[in-house]
């Protein structure tokens, strides 16, 4: 069975999120406008006015009230969806980690900006990176249509019976959030379709008031042990989750995108670099220009961040010569690229081969082409064996 | 090695009074016990409204503490308009 | 002998259902916050969802991963996160077409302080669900400390007496005054010494959460926390009633209407008199309490001569 | 690949043109990507959109540095020194103005084409949205895009009376657009 091929229509990420969402028919969407995720809150309450989407709508008063209400309406059970961004992210901090205690499987959005300390409105993944310990499963993507088709794929993924869990799907504010392309919308009995595979499964433990049942009780001694184990390991079972539902999307629509982590000309390459979001388009086509030049250079995208994907990592990585990963934000405390470390963790398993950190892009600078043939000539180097800089800030390093 | 059991239902933090109502045994914590004076009672019902336990047995024709509850807080023979109610030491008791 | 009555008095009439809660539960002895609780169980029956957050009523209110402490659906939030938990808990039940009961329960610290932006945005929302807040003038659970709803002069752990320090150096907030000004279906203030007025507002409560929020401010004094004997509790609610310092009345869509009226109020002495966190206070602070309660009973009084969302009264004061 | 960097200030709709080329362009079974580039939304600060189209998918990510054509809604954007900066040999340029080019303005750029836009905006539609006239200019100057297509998708953002009027602004920046050519 195959899906209807969807009507075309340019837009823009953010539209394109406001579309994934509306397709899942999601019975409450609570958010509160930010840049640059404001057109995703515009979009679904148009969509709400022309009565296209039959949700209860709450304009909150603030984020962290946007999180509760979803994670209070999943666990009522229903489904729920709200974005964010950045500053947004940050006040809803407490209401965020509470969702992932609760196993409430809202999926959100999150356009990735630079978070506070210092004033900029423009992108970075600092605020994706400073929650990645909250117990949520987190996307990167990396164009519009992506974005839709990963948020459809979210719902199926946080509301699986073995699984439940929120899902933050992020993606590059300026650079993909008003990134206007061709996008296609699948038809709406087709998500239907696809995300039928849950009324299929087991009820999960719903706030029913016909029952003395209570959510987010003391967790005492091991009972909170226990709970924290079983939150870790449907985590783990996340990631081979992703990879099915991948498939599933692939073969139904048309379109899949590799699950946890997509692989680029890796197969015969000497080495490889590593990166996620907006950045990941940019080095496809310089990874294309290098090979045409000789250079045996692959690509990786880190698609899902948390959980980490390291078995596919190890599997992509193991026998290349050197890694270059581009973060889009740092690691306080550890003076890299967060990726970049996590990455470093797996050193037993790749192998002990030079791994070069790439700090780019903080603040919307933008991950020129110039900038990403630097990192593979350097990583080139390394491979051969010469000596490299572990860290290198480019737009610092460049300047001069 | 992985962990196979589990002694919590639920994958998340439930609870369910269903699988067990707790309940403590609040009638150890008092000091004073409340004596019910079955002749001065006019069966007003103070004492069973205000009783924060809510404790106060509905009898025939008098109200009486559930001691296996019953904190020792007193209020009930303070509210009490006859005075039916005294707070005596538990150690007058032996049961 | 005494004559019997034989027959119930007319606050059992208010009773739906049977207490939800445990026989022995961890509150102190006397603490009117437990009689609050079962009395709300048992008024507005075991459908009602109860969203409450940590404070002194979650070692109850919460359960412990296998079993529950009460027979009510119970939904735990963080102190910022009630009013927006409940907004998402009844807008989907309205999605699934269930009538479900929630209400939120929380202290003053919660409501007047930290989950008061969320409070005020689901009133403004107009949000169908009852939010009752229990008034013990501060942060009990913690060990006492001072809450904007702590009264002026009152010693806390935040706001010791000593060499220099007074106790609280400003006046509480009025909270059920500020809910009210957001012109609501319902606002009530009720206390534990005026049972069936208490029960009769949590019934009208549930009525008029259906066109929007109804918020219950419950004066709930604390026999650890404000120095007085256990068997005090209902007695010092009476006699803040008296003494108008806790006026017992109700708003709807911002018509206020005095529930009690108190003939000849005693001074505030008699009910200062009645803790120990007044103990320090001289007749100069007495004196700034006493015009406070004067000062905010004359302002509800000029308040109930006002008609529905402040337009004039049918009937205009005179002048 | 063509890549088109659009200069304007917040308000005369340099980004919703940048967007309306894109859809003209998928209308015409190309693959397209546009983007603004701005912090807050504030009308009359400089705004830069980049659109770009090609037959096969775009992967690129990154702002425009090497414009094969430069669309300029606001003729005093002129005067910005990086204006030119990294435009192709070849380039293209379409401006808002009233005046044409005395001389050539950069040695990269070797067709122009000027249009009254903002008299024309003022004319058919009563207010200074110099926008879909420039791109009925751009379809006449580039050849890139048909008119037709560029009438079609803007009725994406208009309807009734407003549709009509900048489709009148379509038309007249085709045919009013003054070109110029440099060797």
């Amino acid at each position: 069975m195959k899906a209807k091929q969807g009507e075309l229509k340019v837009m823009t990420g953010n539209s394109a999120a406001a579309y994934g969402a509306m397709l899942c028919r999601p019975d409450v969407v609570a958010s509160y406008p930010i840049t640059p995720q404001t057109e995703v809150v515009e979009q679904l309450s148009r969509f709400h006015a022309d009565g296209i989407l039959d949700a209860e709508m709450i304009e909150v008063e603030g984020e962290n009230s946007a999180m509760n209400a979803c994670a209070a309406a999943t666990l009522a059970g229903g489904r729920a969806f709200t974005a964010t961004s950045s500053w947004g992210l940050v006040y809803m901090y407490d209401a965020v980690l509470q969702a992932a205690g609760f196993r409430a499987p809202v999926v959100m959005v999150n356009v990735n900006r630079e978070t506070p300390g210092i004033l900029a409105v423009s992108s970075g993944q600092q605020d994706m990176i400073q929650t990645r310990d909250a117990g949520w499963i987190q996307v990167i993507v990396e164009n519009s249509q992506e974005i839709l088709d990963t948020i459809i794929m979210a719902f199926r993924l946080a509301e699986d019976y073995d699984i439940q869990l929120p899902v933050m799907v992020n993606y590059d504010g300026f650079y993909i959030s008003y990134l206007a392309e061709g996008v296609r919308i699948p038809a709406r009995e087709d998500v239907d379709q696809f995300l039928s595979v849950l009324k299929t499964q087991p009820q999960r433990t719903i706030m029913d008031p016909t029952r003395p049942i209570g959510a987010g009780s003391h967790g005492l001694m091991t009972e909170f042990m226990e709970l924290r184990y079983r939150h870790c390991a449907a985590l783990d079972r996340a990631k081979k989750k992703f990879d099915e539902i991948d498939k599933d999307y692939g073969d139904f629509f048309g379109r899949s995108y590799g699950g946890q982590i997509e692989e680029y000309r890796t197969e015969d390459a000497d080495f490889v670099i590593l990166t996620s979001g907006s950045a990941v388009g940019t080095s496809r086509t310089v990874v294309d220009a290098k090979r045409a030049d000789g250079v045996k250079v692959g690509l990786v995208k880190m698609r899902m961040f948390r959980p980490f994907p390291q078995e596919k990592l190890i599997k992509a990585i193991k026998g290349k010569k050197a890694v270059g990963v581009i973060d889009r934000s740092v690691n306080f405390g550890w003076n890299c690229g967060p990726i970049y470390s996590e990455l470093r963790a797996l050193t037993p398993e790749i192998g002990n081969i030079p791994i070069l950190s790439f700090i780019d892009g903080l603040a919307s600078i933008d991950i020129t082409k110039p900038h990403i043939e630097r990192v593979i000539d350097d990583v080139a180097n390394a491979a051969k064996g010469k000596p490299y800089q572990a860290v290198t800030w480019i737009p610092l390093e460049e300047r001069e | 090695m992985a962990v196979k059991k589990f002694s919590t239902k639920y994958e998340a933090a439930w609870s369910d009074a269903d699988q067990l109502l707790l309940c403590l045994d609040t009638g150890t914590w008092r000091t004073k016990r409340p004596v019910v004076d079955k002749e001065k009672c006019t069966y007003c019902g103070l004492c069973a409204i205000y009783c924060p336990p809510q404790c106060m047995i509905t009898r025939a024709d008098f109200f009486e503490p559930n001691l296996n509850f019953c904190k020792g807080c007193g209020i009930c023979a303070k509210e009490c308009l006859r005075g039916a109610i005294t707070m005596r030491p538990e150690g007058d008791f032996t049961s | 002998m005494v004559e019997k009555v034989k027959k119930l008095p007319k606050t059992f009439q208010y009773f739906k259902d049977e207490d939800a809660f445990a026989g022995g539960v961890a509150f102190c002895a006397g603490c009117p916050l437990e009689l609050t609780l079962r009395l709300l169980s048992r008024v507005m029956g075991r459908e009602t969802v109860i969203v409450g957050t940590p404070s002194c009523s979650a070692p109850v209110l919460y359960g412990q991963n296998v079993g529950a402490w009460h027979r009510l659906p119970y939904y735990s939030c963080l102190m910022t996160g009630v009013a927006s938990s409940a907004t998402g808990l009844t807008r989907y039940y309205k999605k699934a077409g269930k009538d479900v009961n929630v209400v939120c329960f929380t202290g003053d610290g919660c409501a007047a302080d930290i989950g008061f932006q969320t409070l005020s945005g689901a009133a403004e929302r107009g949000e169908h669900f009852i939010y009752v807040c229990y008034e013990n003038e501060g942060y009990m659970n913690t060990g006492i400390q001072r809450s904007s709803t702590t009264p002026f002069g009152a010693t806390t752990s935040t706001t010791p007496v000593g060499v220099a320090g007074r106790g609280k150096t400003t006046p509480p907030k009025n909270l059920p005054l500020l809910m009210a000004m957001h012109n609501i279906p319902y606002v009530a203030t009720a206390t534990l010494s005026n049972v069936d007025d208490f029960a009769r507002k949590m019934q009208k409560a549930m009525e008029k959460k259906k066109e929007g929020l109804a918020y219950l401010h419950v004066f709930c004094p604390c026999p650890v926390g404000w120095g007085i004997e256990s068997d005090m509790s209902i007695q010092v609610c009476r006699t803040a009633v008296k003494t108008n310092y806790f006026p017992l009345w109700e708003a709807e869509y911002g018509k206020f209407r005095l529930t009690t009226t108190v003939a000849n109020p005693e001074p505030i002495t008699k009910y200062v008199k009645m803790f120990r966190k007044f103990n320090h206070l001289n007749e100069k602070e007495l004196a700034v309490i006493q015009e406070e309660v004067n000062q905010k009973y004359a302002f509800l009084k000029h308040l109930t001569e006002f008609g529905e969302h402040g337009q004039p009264a049918e009937t205009p004061a005179s002048e | 690949m063509k890549e088109i960097r659009f200069h304007g200030r917040g308000g005369q709709g340099a980004v919703l043109a940048a967007r309306m080329l894109a859809i003209a362009c998928v209308a015409e079974g190309k693959c397209v990507a546009s983007f603004p580039m701005y912090g807050f939304e504030r009308r009359g600060a400089p705004v830069v959109a980049f659109t770009r189209f090609d037959d096969k998918p775009i992967m690129e990510k990154t702002q425009i540095y090497n414009p094969d054509c430069l669309v300029v809604i606001d003729p005093g954007l002129l005067k910005l020194p990086t204006l030119f900066t990294g435009l192709n040999p070849n380039g293209t340029l379409i401006l808002n103005s009233a005046k044409a080019f005395e001389k050539q303005p950069n040695e990269n750029l070797k067709l122009a084409g000027v249009v009254n836009a903002t008299q024309i905006a003022v004319e058919e539609v009563g207010r200074d949205v110099p926008n879909t006239c420039l791109l009925g200019a751009f379809a006449a100057v580039t050849g890139w895009v048909n008119l037709k297509s560029v009438q079609a998708c803007l009725s994406e953002y208009f309807s009734g009376d407003i549709l009509k009027k900048n489709l009148r602004c379509v038309e007249r920046g085709y045919n009013e657009v003054k070109v110029t050519k440099w060797q």
